[in-house]
């Protein structure tokens, strides 16, 4: 944590960055993302177990692009998400600079993208447990069952978009649902207009989410939407070897193709 | 170090030479062979012509057996058992329902993860390596490599040396000090299966292989093959009326060859078994060469 | 009661399932009515939310269409569309709706007799499935 | 309020008589917006055609749907009617109720309801289309031709008559290619050189050709009618404007053992050289590989000899940019070699040779004068055996296709052989003979029947050699696959014709498609057979497909008609049916974020990153932007397009969600909009 405050504290006192994106305290046993623009407050930066966010989030915010350059402090899915936004053309190698994380805490060099691409291909990701028992679960129910268990879980849906918020990837200056020529998708929060969202964002995160699992967290209502991510980055990666998050230059399942990519449903 | 062993029909019969000379070479190189338990027959004659479910049931079972015992390799001598095997081990990989049903026929989950050896790929892999300081009598012989037609075929599933000028072989005659020609028999047909049914047709067939070998000036031809073995050693009076000619050169089995030249006594090799007595004679145009006189040792037998 | 007559929308690509269906006409092959084409340029441009929208406009079944591997107008438009389509379906699967009510085809220009084959299994087949029940259901929340 | 006229056509019985025309006439005249609907017999009929002129005037119509056949038969008609009476013709769309209805139903209620229905869906879509206009290109009227042999040369001469410019690019040091090397042609027999030497010479002296031999295309940017090339000039080592052409240096040049590329390997050249006496420019080249001054650092003797001084050992590459408007790609093929047939020796016996080898030996420039001599030992061969399909049309050596030329060539070479050399025998063993062309039948059977060349119809298994002969195996099949087996001297071996090397990589410089062989590939393969999927990129001869000299001289002619035809205008006229990223207002200037996952999938590389800057210049934002020019609107962006930035024209996102709604909504089809 020295480590990293000094490093913080040198970035801001050098000009090198002009704010640098991190973890503080926050209100009561919480932690809360905290943008450092003045050498004397590096102090404020913490790293542990609690900090969790992804911070990529930030890197395309308005708000947070017109402070200057950044500096961010950036564990393990926040890299990925990183490699992911300099694949979609979001951040340049030269305008960020990345306080690297690794994962026993411990401060990364990690001067360039093929650094970050280097140690992220180093790491495996291991689903969580317990999700890992809920995504079997749901996989292992008839489709009417399925489909049971989806309406009942979106059910409780109203809206909110704090997956939206929460979500590195979500970063579009005008997200689909709020296109009215056409009405792509009703604005109610009824049982239509929820399904029709929550299929849409997965597909839109097809290929591109980084699996940090901020969305289902920010949830207010608990519906496990990592399953649909885990679902469709099970998918890509088993039938097409791709995954998000792993190399800065752009490899987006949707946008390739192999001539001999498998199906067995087409006539 | 040991291996899995799959003799077949032919080693425990009229090859039995070859297994003796197989068995003796590798116990030189602290190869140990040991018997695929309770065989059975590879299939090779008929079945995969009558009926495809037991020609891949076969093979499998015996991929089984030899799965169970915990083999990883099986050396597998007889150029037509590996090829049934190999064959059948690359359908079932390619095709997991087919792998199934074959492994519900024959009651045994099979992963096909031993691998199968033939004779030139376990000397190349744990002979030869073992053997280079023990030649004793270099094999200084001008000998045609005989290859036939099961040991690289189908190329596309054994993708085992060149299809159709292979090498192992004149590589491993090379190392013992012989000389392998060039020549444009290497994998011709001998007429193989049909030595019984159409015996005349051998006779051609294995006689233009020997005419090519005599007249580039082999001093014998060697093989890695029952079959191949007992066309040209067996039918050789077949072959005589054929060509019109009367060859004398032997025929030995690649093992046989490495035997000599380390030293191994003959009979342990079973050179008694021929047809065809084992005695090299140089091609009357090299006579006058200065070629190194090979060991009388080898010349009695 | 009179039995249920499926509606199905099929989405083609204009090059090769449109002209074949249109081979299907001039070689006057008969198919069931019970289908209804809307014609795109290739199926590389076919969204995804199209389908959710057709089923929650209230049709049984679905046909996509469009030109064989390596003979697409347009070069590759047909293998983006067979990725999204690949993880679409799973997806689709994966919550609970019936991926048997969208049927996915190449029709080239020159089959004709195939077209009506897809249109024919396919109307069979949801109509052995029934009206789509689920999602009419909640099409009706949503006031459609 | 949109004012959109319905026309029903009853094409005679064609949709009259299963679909109630009337019916569906009248049932459309209730749809909102409809102002105006009509049936008739034939409305594709000039009366039919009035109609519907008359009624965009009388009832100041801003849409127009033609119920009748299907839009790929008559849309152009249609929408030309409206143009002429001043409507938008991308207003107009069809719904077609015949092939897709009266032809494939019964004569039914509910057929008529289909009908209906599918009118409606496209009224809905007329109401959301916007008058698009066709776009305007502007045109470089220099054409570049891509390899220099006979459908090269036939393309620059061809476009550079019709009046343009033409940069042509031939990567050895002479133009000619591959007929240069031949002997004599099919059917005729009459010599290569005579016929190809001229048009050569014309190429080099025409005031519109610039030639570039020697040289290779380094990249290639832009799209119809305004491409940037950039040409590698390799450095000859010789001043093309001091070198008089004089062949000194070559005749003193000490390394003079170098395999003769020109001869296929049977003759020799030396380290400095013009491949051979016609050369086109009649300039040499240093091989820089084999001179002995780049090996060694000395020697020098070329430029001691020079007598204009045009030795230059420190000349470099040399990078050519020209602005052009169309590419003739003409880059020829290769054949396979004798080294890539195992079974007839790979390439070890010196007496098997190929096709082309053959051609040299037969021609009178050749290394041995015309005379047919056998490589190994300079022998007349006595018996000849050739070999036809090696490697072609054999699934287990990967050449699955036919490579066309090989049958004419090798009756032609032993018929050559058989006048050449009197009492040789002559051997062609075949799978079939494909002589199919103007004169080409009678050849083959002058081959057999007046020059007694021997057809053998089998595969050859093996050639091996023994005692200096060469020993053919093979079976007779026409004699119950009867084993046959010939002593040969020779062995001439028909191989394959396959695509150059290198030639995939061009193909992704150049951005066009290529087949599994790496052939080029045809636009279409029946309609659009000298087009690529690139506009402005055509194909001439060999580098598509296998072909004989007529064929290639026809498409390279084809292919500088199209070129032709492109300059003939000041602009290039465009469908636009092509994408769009939008535009709005500040601060968002765009709902494009600038992704370009769009970019990834786009096949036509027509999506382009476009920064938009403030007044002082600071950068706001970079954004997608589709080039008019190379997009040809397959709308496989749109689909990407996550925020919907992206839209494509005449099937926008607009149109085509009406239209799923619309469709469905039978009983709402009075709801209105």
């Amino acid at each position: 944590m020295e480590e990293l405050r000094k490093r913080a504290g040198n970035l801001l006192e050098s000009g090198q960055v002009r704010v640098v994106i991190g973890y503080g305290e926050g209100t009561g046993k919480r932690v809360r993302a905290v943008f450092i623009q003045d050498a004397g407050q590096a102090d404020c930066l913490i790293f542990d177990e609690r900090c969790r966010q992804n911070l990529a989030l930030y890197l395309t915010r308005h708000e947070v692009k017109k402070l200057g350059k950044p500096a961010i402090v950036a564990s393990l899915p926040a890299l990925r998400a990183i490699l992911q936004l300099a694949g979609e053309c979001q951040i340049a190698e030269n305008d960020i600079v990345v306080l690297g994380i690794g994962e026993d805490g411990s401060m990364l060099d990690l001067p360039d993208f093929a650094a970050i691409e280097k140690h992220v291909a180093s790491t495996v990701r291991e689903p969580d447990p317990a999700e890992k028992a809920q995504f079997d679960l749901v996989l292992a129910m008839s489709l009417e069952e399925r489909w049971k268990y989806w309406q009942e879980q979106l059910s409780r849906c109203f809206k909110c978009y704090a997956c939206r918020q929460a979500c590195p990837m979500c970063y579009c200056s005008r997200c689909t649902v709020e296109c009215n020529q056409p009405q792509w998708i009703p604005v109610p929060s009824h049982d239509l207009g929820n399904l029709e969202w929550h299929v849409m964002r997965a597909m839109h995160l097809a290929g591109r989410c980084v699996d940090c699992g901020d969305c289902s967290r920010a949830c207010p209502l608990d519906i496990p939407l990592y399953l649909l991510n885990r679902f469709l980055i099970m998918d890509i990666e088993s039938r097409f070897n791709q995954r998000a998050g792993t190399t800065a230059a752009l490899d987006y399942a949707l946008s390739t193709f192999h001539p001999d990519d498998k199906d067995d449903f087409i006539r | 170090m040991k291996l899995g062993f799959y003799p077949g029909c032919s080693l425990e019969g009229s090859a039995r030479e070859y297994a003796e000379s197989v068995i003796a070479v590798a116990g030189e190189a602290g190869v140990d062979l040991e018997q695929v338990p309770d065989w059975n027959c590879c299939g090779a004659t008929a079945a995969h012509n009558m009926n495809r479910n037991l020609s891949l049931a076969l093979p499998a079972r015996i991929l089984a057996k030899a799965e169970a015992a915990g083999m990883k390799e099986i050396v597998v001598p007889c150029a037509a058992c590996y090829n049934r095997l190999s064959v059948t081990r690359h359908e079932l990989l390619e095709n997991e329902s087919l792998r199934r049903e074959i492994s519900a026929t024959i009651e045994y989950d099979l992963r096909c993860d031993a691998e199968i050896l033939n004779v030139l790929q376990m000397l190349d892999r744990h002979v030869m390596p073992a053997i280079g300081d023990k030649i004793r009598v270099p094999f200084a012989r001008r000998v045609a490599c005989y290859y036939g037609c099961l040991l690289v075929r189908p190329h596309k599933i054994l993708k085992f040396d060149r299809l159709e000028d292979p090498q192992s072989m004149d590589a491993i005659i090379r190392k013992i000090g012989g000389d392998p020609l060039d020549w444009a028999f290497k994998t011709e047909c001998c007429g193989a299966g049909l030595s019984v049914s159409a015996t005349p047709l051998v006779g051609k067939l294995s006689g233009r292989i020997l005419d090519d070998a005599s007249i580039r000036g082999a001093e014998a031809v060697i093989v890695a093959c029952p079959m191949c073995h007992s066309n040209l050693d067996m039918r050789r009076p077949h072959c005589d009326k054929a060509m019109k000619k009367h060859y004398t050169m032997p025929v030995l089995y690649i093992t046989q060859a490495i035997g000599l030249a380390l030293g191994i006594d003959p009979k342990t090799l079973g050179l008694h078994r021929h047809m065809v007595p084992v005695k090299f004679e140089k091609h009357p145009a090299d006579a006058a060469s200065a070629r190194p006189a090979p060991p009388d040792a080898v010349k009695e037998v | 009661m009179p039995e249920f007559e499926p509606r199905i929308v099929a989405f083609v690509c204009n090059w090769c399932t449109y002209a074949g269906a249109d081979l299907t006409g001039t070689s006057r092959i008969k198919y069931s009515p019970n289908v209804e084409v809307i014609r795109f340029p290739c199926t590389g441009r076919i969204d995804f939310m199209l389908l959710l929208k057709a089923f929650a406009e209230g049709a049984d079944g679905i046909i996509v269409s469009g030109c064989h591997p390596n003979d697409c107008h347009y070069t590759s438009g047909n293998f983006h569309a067979r990725r999204r389509w690949i993880l679409f379906r799973g997806l689709l699967d994966f919550m609970g709706i019936d991926v048997r009510r969208v049927q996915f085809s190449w029709v080239s220009a020159a089959e004709g007799a195939k077209w009506a084959d897809v249109v024919n299994t396919t109307v069979e087949a949801v109509r052995k499935l029934g009206p789509y029940d689920n999602y009419r259901q909640i099409a009706r929340s949503g006031g459609v | 309020m949109s004012r959109i006229g319905v026309f029903i056509c009853h094409c005679g019985e064609n949709i009259g008589a299963t679909v109630d025309c009337e019916r569906v006439a009248r049932a459309c005249a209730g749809i909102p917006g409809v102002v105006h609907s009509v049936d008739y017999k034939y409305m594709c009929s000039d009366p039919g055609q009035n109609m519907i002129k008359d009624a965009i005037r009388d009832h100041n119509l801003t849409g127009v749907v033609v119920g009748a056949c299907s839009p790929r038969m008559h849309e152009p008609t249609f929408r030309r009617a409206c143009e002429e009476a001043g409507l938008n013709p991308f207003l107009c769309e069809m719904a077609n109720i015949r092939e897709h209805c009266s032809w494939v139903h019964e004569k039914s209620e509910v057929t008529t309801e289909k009908a209906i229905d599918l009118v409606r869906v496209i009224v809905e879509k007329v109401r959301r289309n916007k008058p698009l206009f066709p776009i305007k290109v502007p045109v470089t009227k220099t054409a570049l031709v891509l390899g220099g042999g006979i459908a090269g040369i036939q393309a620059a001469l061809d476009i550079a008559n019709a009046g343009h410019k033409v940069i042509m690019v031939e990567r050895s040091p002479s133009i000619g290619g591959h007929m240069s090397q031949l002997s004599e042609t099919f059917p005729t027999l009459d010599c290569s050189q005579c016929i190809l030497t001229p048009r050569m010479v014309e190429v080099a002296r025409h005031p519109n050709i610039t030639l570039h031999t020697y040289s290779e295309i380094e990249s290639l940017d832009g799209f119809i009618g305004n491409f940037k090339v950039k040409i590698r000039k390799k450095a000859r080592s010789v001043d093309e404007k001091l070198c008089t052409g004089c062949g000194l240096c070559t005749q003193k040049c000490p390394t003079k053992k170098i395999p003769s590329e020109f001869d296929a390997g049977l003759g020799m050249r030396s380290a400095i050289y013009v491949p051979f006496p016609q050369a086109v420019p009649n300039k040499p080249v240093i091989d820089r590989l084999h001179c002995t001054f780049f090996l060694k650092g000395k020697c020098r003797l070329c430029e001691k000899v020079c007598p204009t001084q045009a030795i230059r050992f420190d000349q470099e590459d040399t990078i050519v940019e020209a602005d052009i408007g169309a590419v003739v790609l003409a880059t020829g093929f290769d054949i396979k070699h004798a080294d890539f047939f195992p079974e007839y020796g790979y390439g070890a016996y010196k007496d098997v040779i190929d096709g082309l080898q053959f051609e040299r030996l037969a021609s009178a420039s050749g290394p041995t004068l015309g005379e047919i001599r056998r490589p190994s030992d300079g022998r007349k061969p006595e018996t000849v055996v050739f070999i036809a399909c090696a490697g072609s049309r054999d699934p287990a050596k990967g050449i699955e296709y036919c490579s066309k030329i090989c049958c004419m060539y090798t009756a032609k070479h032993a018929m050559l052989y058989r006048h050449k050399v009197h009492g040789g025998k002559a051997y062609i063993f075949y799978m079939d003979i494909r002589a199919g062309g103007k004169m080409y039948e009678e050849f083959v059977r002058r081959a057999i029947e007046e020059d007694g060349v021997r057809y053998v119809r089998g595969r050859v298994s093996r050639v091996y050699e023994r005692e200096g002969k060469l020993i053919v195996q093979g079976a007779d099949t026409l004699l119950g696959a009867q084993p046959v087996e010939i002593e040969a001297d020779m062995v001439v071996l028909a191989t394959a014709a396959v695509a150059n090397d290198g030639a995939e990589e061009l193909a992704q410089k150049m951005h066009v498609s290529y087949d599994a062989y790496k052939f080029f590939a045809e636009a279409h393969p029946k309609l659009k057979p000298v087009e690529t999927n690139t506009a402005g990129i055509f194909l001439a001869g060999a580098c598509q497909a296998p072909k004989d000299i007529p064929e290639s001289v026809a498409q390279a002619s084809g292919a500088a008609a199209k070129v032709s035809a492109l300059f003939s205008q000041d602009e290039l006229t465009r469908e636009p049916v092509i994408a769009v990223v939008n535009r709005c207002a500040p601060p968002l200037y765009s709902t494009c974020v600038g992704c370009f996952l769009c970019q990834a999938a786009c096949p036509y590389q027509a999506i382009e990153k476009e920064e938009i800057r403030a007044r002082d210049g600071n950068l706001i934002k970079t954004v997608a932007k589709v080039n008019p020019g190379l997009c040809q609107g397959c709308g496989t962006c749109v689909a990407v397009c996550r925020t919907k930035a992206i839209d494509l024209q005449g099937f926008s996102n607009e149109q085509v969600f009406a239209e799923v709604m619309a469709l469905l909504n039978r009983s709402e089809a009075n709801a209105g909009i």
